[in-house]
């Protein structure tokens, strides 16, 4: 008999639906229909459960072939590589759940890497912001039932979260919002002319790589001063008619994304947007959310705040601290300035989704890649290691975009021997305290580490 | 005052990381000593004599002691951090982080320098001839209480986020800025002598800003008040006089509000 | 198994009313035992030292979104971390300790319970894996009530039948250890940018009263018979003038007793007094402390817990929304900010206390008075909201200031407005010094009294977990110096937890595992509660009610506390 | 008319790169998904091109061929897009401006016409780019 599995998260995208129904076949192998999921989501699912799946580590022979090898062969190898260099770097997380992040950190500091994830390329400008400047947020629940106003700013959700607005923003009724689309007014600043633009009753376009000029603008007359008549390409007029708006919402959020982390000034562009949505909340209330891309890309600086005190770019390469600068300590930064000399490759595809001259720096030098499946990194690795798929083959707690942790449930067994991220990170950090033992390695700390004596786990 | 030489006489795999390199660690220790001090290469310690040679000797006391670098040192950060007093010149290019947190004595970087070089500076000062990389006087990360104190002087041209959150101090800029000059500034001088990108004073509540050249892209938030007759770093001059950034707010002091200024040479 | 016996100590535990005797503590398996039930033991010399049952906090923010936010958005305040490791983890943060120094340094002060005040419901997931990363101390978490939709509709209508049936399944929901209000009424008012001014103001919209809100969770409380009792951060936090609405709050206790079965007395714990004891208007604000203490040392049906301002840089963060959006205005620092659907909000925003602020000299001249002029030591406790008046870590600091009127008077004097603050309030008259057994009462036994768990922690009696905190401190020739007295209390030469040495001499040794304390409610079935629940979920919360109560699975080494309010 | 236009160029998501990313970055939906340029018409007309046609596009750190697409999404004249994933990376500006991002958004480009040549797989991009292409 088919097994109908019910409130299933989705593994895509950070609105996490946590909705799905999927349908499995009596084995427990293979899904048969998926139900709520947008068009992305359902492929994920289908994909897991589709031919060619690797259920083994593959090593780089020196022909350029891969081998296939064991989980005990690899996990040596990638305990090895951490070892000997001196500055390894440990990068993605872009589909893992929080136990393997944590298991990851723990990693990390034993092996003296620098730790970091997708926010690095992504969001990691608005990390840079709120440390700046704050984040007056809410959680997505709070803008379906009382926003009357919302704004997409530098984000596209129709193609980038395709369930965002009918879950959360534009089309449900919640408590206090009862009309759903009817009571709301939607802004969608951008310089393309999105598909999210057209579903908004007020389009602005701004000129590409000025949107902290328009912010200013809106600051501006948001305080009563007087601006040009034009600024980043927007008339004046139609920025006091929105500034209008804004002051005038109930309760407003501002969802932002790539348009504004990724075009100059990066943090600086999020920066105002958080200083203008703290103005607004002279008058009314607002609150500002990042468009976080994976379902759980929040997670690893959740994690990782409560483990260093930093969500990523973490040098723990000192071992008895950590330090956090962007710029240096960040993974582009280390490929293009050659200040690592190992790469692992986690959850992710660096080989796609990294600049091409930063791929051919990290290249290097020993890149291991860990993901359930065949992607740019994988090919080009030395040592390619899969691991089930969260929220598909492996349960555990994923950080929706707000930071609402959702936990995701397990719908299929992972391929015969495949294990979870959190069981391979585990063992790698067996087996480099069993090499530094058998290798007679003193940690940096080893003075310390000889005061200690029975540790009692849980 | 007494020199110590230091010669980079091999390049690291990565970089070193050189927080000692200072006359604060160098005071009162004998060549050996220095040469035992410790750097950081990744996750490696290493004596600072594996890298370099150690010649002359140090002064009793940081004021009296003069640390020259030679050498190729372009991948060799944060020498000067924190330092007090005495001087340091380095011969070639540097990375990043040069005289980082330093609260007094000289730096002088014969080269160009790498990003963050003067970052939460408090006293001293630091020369750099060539060009320097980003966040020139900057504060580090989440730090609300940027540059205090000091001068900056870069000869040539900056990247971008020069003086954020400035509180105090000078920043004299010889050739272009980047995109965002005094972001969130309280306090504080910058010069540039060059042109300016944009962004110029954006969320600034005050300290002052000159800039020779052109603005690319004026803020809308910076009004224009008055032309002035101006003597700055020796250039007598008549400059647009603005003030901003009215999108942000601004405490009064005796009843009047206090703004940003951005003197921009007419 | 493992057996220890510490000789020769000066041991305080009030809850059998030890006073300094020299009494041997025997330990075995994890629990304290009568000596006679030892074989083989290791001996413990606690000669010319102190020994009391590990600390127990009754209000601390050591876990969750809005700390972990604090942790997050401070990397200045990492810059120069320098902390040798020694325990397994590395040590990051001051104000706001990653998780692993948060265990470390309470063990390190000799802490073996601690109570975090806030859990956003929504949050529990999270909660849980801080718990569980968070090592050696038991922990146990409140999650937030006074702003809840459904407590709002049943206490409007006073249906406490069914409030506390909805508490009851929150609590298991959440894993949730008992019912904590913070500014009730006012968080929601927040939604729209608003707030509760007074116990009086309506809830826009939900059109109930935050003293309809006190009461209601008092009877819900009473009638469930949960071991703590509702812990409150009352309306108009901070505000010259506030002592007013402190005191209406603490009135509404009146004529209520505590129904439990677990060794508690009082009806409501009001926390952080510190902060609602303000006399005076604008910047002219003064000690409001005596008639606060007045009152409480007269109602015996009520506990306070202290806030004291260590006048430290520091990172406040309470669900006390608009509060946080006001101390922003004030300081004009980073604000981060957090709605939460259906339940609370929370501010988070850095904060520097100062010995050269009038007001912040004010506010620790405040906190010491409500210690000092405590009555009855076992209805006072000692914190620091930690981290919002200061960090956790500065116990040791706020122990010496309550132990030595020299140390209060050094500080006074290395105040920039002394004089004026001495005006203002009452410290400088103050000369009592608080005893070793005093501070037992204000650290562990009051404290677990309070909480419902003084069956198990805060005391040193035989079945008692073997929680034991060993200060370097000679009870019969106190030092002369109170920064000693201060170093003591700081790094404690032993502490133990459940029979395992996990501090020596101050420093991590082992860290032995360590629990979630949850009160488990059986009640009676109730469908209206769980149409209201089933409603709640299917059209205003954003995620599945299937998916919000806490998986099995995230749970770690529990230890439930049962209630039956089923009868 | 001319033979090549200086634009700015952007790179996003697109929902055709997220369905077929998830599908496998070496199937045909995510070459179709991703080696394409958006250009406004104006632009197009502009180089001379007819929609479809294949152009090359260099940026300051390199160059890769695309096929030129009037996009759903209108970009103004002067405004150039092409979905983030590996043709995108192969010219994407990987300076960060100390904030650990590339230039992803915003960075000039020439537009050319590439009649004639062929648009690269996706592994030919990036083994080709670290030595490890070795044909189909």
């Amino acid at each position: 008999m088919p097994k109908k599995i019910e409130n299933v998260g989705c593994p895509y995208c950070g609105v996490c639906c946590d909705d799905l129904v999927v349908t499995v076949s009596d084995d427990g192998r293979k899904v048969l229909e998926v139900e709520n999921a947008c068009a992305i989501g359902n492929e994920i699912f289908q994909h897991a459960s589709s031919e060619g799946r690797i259920s083994l580590p593959r090593l780089r022979q020196p022909d350029g072939t891969y081998k296939d090898i064991s989980y005990d062969e690899a996990v040596d190898y990638a305990a090895r590589v951490l070892i000997k260099a001196k500055k390894p770097l440990i990068f993605g997380f872009g589909s893992t759940n929080c136990e393997g992040m944590a298991a990851a950190a723990k990693v990390a500091e034993k092996a003296g890497a620098v730790l970091d994830n997708c926010a690095s390329i992504c969001h990691g400008s608005s990390f840079l912001a709120i440390f700046d400047n704050g984040y007056p947020s809410c959680t997505l629940g709070e803008t379906k039932n009382r926003a009357d106003v919302i704004v997409y700013w530098g984000s596209n959700p129709a193609h980038a979260h395709p369930r965002h607005m009918s879950r959360y923003s534009i089309f449900p009724r919640g408590f206090f919002t009862g009309k759903g689309h009817k009571g709301r007014k939607i802004i969608v600043i951008d310089p393309r002319y999105t598909d999210t633009a057209r579903v908004a009753d007020i389009y602005v376009q701004v000129k590409q790589g000025q949107d902290y000029d328009l912010f200013n603008a809106f600051r501006t007359v948001i305080r009563g001063e007087d601006i040009p008549d034009e600024v980043a390409g927007v008339k004046k007029e139609q920025i006091l008619q929105v500034a209008e708006i804004l002051k005038k919402a109930r309760f407003g959020t501002i969802f932002y994304g790539m348009g504004l982390c990724h075009s100059d000034g990066r943090n600086h562009n999020v920066d105002i947007a958080i200083s203008m949505t703290r103005d607004l909340n002279d008058f009314t209330k607002w609150t500002i959310m990042a468009m976080r891309g994976h379902y759980n890309i929040a997670g690893p600086g959740v994690v990782w705040a409560w483990t260093t005190g930093y969500p990523y770019c973490i040098d723990m390469s000192k071992k008895d601290r950590a330090y956090m600068n962007p710029g240096e300590t960040s993974s582009v930064d280390l490929a293009m300035r050659d200040e690592v000399d190992a790469f692992f490759n986690v959850g992710t595809d660096a080989g796609a989704h990294f600049p091409i001259e930063a791929v051919k720096h990290l290249k290097k030098h020993p890149w291991i890649t860990i993901d359930p499946n065949i992607c740019m990194a994988s090919e080009i690795s030395d040592l390619h290691i899969p691991v089930g798929i969260v929220g598909v083959e492996v349960p555990g707690i994923v950080y929706r975009m707000d930071n609402v942790p959702i936990q995701y449930r397990q719908v299929l067994n992972p391929p015969d021997g495949v294990i979870s991220d959190e069981e391979l990170f585990e063992r790698i950090h067996q087996r480099i305290s069993e090499i530094e033992a058998e290798e007679g390695i003193t940690q940096t700390s080893a003075a310390a580490a000889g005061t200690q004596t029975s540790f009692v786990g849980e | 005052m007494k020199t110590v030489t230091l010669t980079l006489n091999k390049q690291p795999e990565l970089y070193l990381e050189c927080n000692d390199i200072t006359p604060d660690a160098f005071a009162g220790k004998t060549p050996a000593e220095i040469a035992a001090i410790e750097i950081w290469e990744g996750k490696q310690k290493i004596p600072l004599g594996d890298f370099f040679t150690v010649e002359g000797s140090a002064g009793a006391t940081p004021a009296e002691t003069k640390i020259v670098v030679a050498g190729d040192c372009t991948r060799v950060k944060r020498i000067g951090q924190q330092m007090t007093d005495g001087e340091i010149v380095i011969e070639s290019d540097v990375d990043m982080y040069i005289g980082g947190w330093m609260k007094g004595g000289t730096i002088h970087v014969k080269g160009n320098a790498d990003s963050f070089c003067g970052i939460g500076m408090e006293g001293g000062e630091l020369i750099i001839d060539g060009d320097a990389g980003h966040h020139v006087g900057a504060a580090p990360r989440g730090e609300w209480r940027g540059m205090k104190g000091g001068v900056i002087r870069i000869g040539g041209n900056v990247g971008n986020d020069t003086a954020t959150f400035i509180n105090g101090g000078t920043i004299v800029i010889g050739g272009d800025a980047d995109i965002h000059i005094s972001t969130h500034g309280e306090g504080g001088t910058v010069i540039v002598k060059g042109n300016a990108k944009g962004r110029v004073g954006g969320q600034m509540v005050k300290g002052e800003i000159y800039v020779f050249g052109t603005i690319e892209n004026p803020l809308p938030g910076f009004k224009k008040i008055e032309t002035v007759e101006r003597d700055v770093e020796g250039v007598q001059a008549q400059f647009d006089h603005f003030i901003g950034d009215l999108g942000e707010r601004h405490p009064k002091s005796k009843g009047q509000p206090v703004y940003a200024h951005l003197y921009v040479k007419a | 198994m493992s057996e220890i016996i510490i000789k020769n100590g000066f041991v305080f535990d009030p809850l059998q009313g030890i006073r300094g005797d020299k009494v041997d503590i025997a330990i075995k398996d994890g629990k304290i035992v009568e000596t006679t039930a030892l074989t083989n033991p290791k001996t413990i010399d606690a000669a010319g030292m102190t020994v009391m049952a590990g600390g127990v906090d009754i209000h601390s923010h050591v876990v969750g979104p809005k700390v972990n936010t604090g942790r997050l958005f401070r990397p200045e305040e990492k810059l120069f971390q320098n902390i040798k490791k020694t325990g397994s983890r590395m040590e990051m943060g001051t104000s706001i300790p990653s998780v692993y120094k948060t265990g470390y340094d309470y063990a390190r002060m000799g802490y073996s319970y601690v109570n975090e005040a806030a859990m956003p419901p929504l949050h529990s997931p999270h909660v849980h894996e801080e718990i569980r990363d968070t090592p050696i101390i038991d922990i146990s978490a409140m999650p937030v009530f006074g702003n809840n939709w459904f407590s709002l509709e049943y206490l409007k209508n006073n249906e406490i039948e069914n409030n506390a049936a909805y508490t009851a399944w929150l609590l298991r929901a959440t894993r949730g250890f008992g019912i904590k209000i913070v500014n009730p009424g006012g968080s929601e008012a927040w939604g729209w940018g608003l707030n509760c001014a007074n116990i009086h103001e309506p809830v826009p919209y939900f059109d109930v009263t935050p003293a309809q809100i006190i009461t209601g969770s008092i009877e819900t409380n009473e009638y469930l018979g949960l071991p703590h009792s509702i812990h409150i951060h009352p309306n108009n936090l901070g505000n010259p003038g506030n002592y007013v609405d402190t005191l209406e709050t603490l009135k509404l206790a009146e004529g209520y007793t505590a129904k439990n079965a677990f060794g508690r007395t009082q009806v409501m714990h009001l926390t952080h007094l510190q902060f609602h004891a303000y006399g005076g208007e604008g910047f002219n604000f003064e000690s409001k402390v005596p008639e606060i203490m007045d009152y409480v040392n007269s109602h015996d049906n009520i506990t306070v817990d202290i806030g004291q301002v260590t006048l430290d840089e520091t990172t406040t963060m309470t669900a006390d929304g608009p509060f946080e959006h006001h101390l922003r205005a004030v300081n004009n620092l980073k604000w981060a900010n957090v709605d939460v659907e259906l339940e609370t909000a929370a501010g988070v925003v850095p904060f520097v206390y100062s010995a050269n602020n009038k007001a912040n000299a004010v506010q620790w001249a405040i906190g010491l008075e409500i210690g000092l002029l405590a009555k009855d030591p076992m209805r006072t406790y000692i914190t620091t909201d930690h981290p919002n008046a200061g960090p956790f870590t500065r116990y040791p600091r706020v122990i010496k200031w309550l132990m030595s009127q020299a140390a209060r008077e050094a500080q006074m004097d290395a105040f920039k407005h002394r004089d004026k603050v001495i005006d203002v309030t009452n410290i400088a008259g103050i000369d009592r010094e608080l005893t070793l057994y005093e501070i037992a009462q204000m650290t562990r036994a009051g404290t677990a009294k309070a909480l419902g768990i003084a069956d198990m922690y805060g005391g040193l009696a035989p079945g008692m977990d073997a929680d034991v905190a060993i200060y370097n401190l000679n009870a019969e020739s106190m030092p002369s110096d109170a920064e000693e007295i201060e170093k003591a209390f700081s790094r404690c030469a032993y502490m133990l937890k459940d029979g395992i040495v996990a501090v020596k001499d101050g420093e991590i040794v082992a860290e032995p595992a360590k629990r979630t304390i949850w009160v488990d409610v059986k009640v009676p079935e109730n469908a209206q509660v769980n149409r209201d629940i089933y409603e709640h979920f299917l059209k205003h919360y954003s995620l599945k009610l299937e998916n919000y109560s806490l998986f099995e699975e995230h749970l770690h080494n529990p230890r439930v506390i049962e209630v039956n309010a089923a009868e | 008319m001319v033979d090549k236009l200086t634009l700015n160029m952007i790179t996003q998501r697109s929902i055709e790169e997220g369905i077929a990313m998830e599908k496998g970055k070496t199937t045909q939906e995510y070459f179709e998904a991703c080696s394409i340029i958006e250009m406004n018409e104006e632009d197009i007309r502009t180089l001379g091109l007819l929609p479809n046609q294949l152009v090359r596009v260099t940026s300051e750190c390199g160059s890769v061929i695309v096929k030129a697409i009037k996009g759903r999404q209108t970009v103004y004249p002067g405004l150039a897009h092409i979905p983030q994933g590996v043709w995108s990376n192969q010219i994407v500006p990987p300076r960060t401006q100390a904030t650990g991002e590339p230039q992803y958004s915003g960075f000039p480009v020439t537009v050319e016409s590439a009649r004639g040549e062929k648009r690269k797989s996706a592994l030919e991009c990036v083994q080709g780019a670290v030595g490890l292409w070795n044909g189909e």
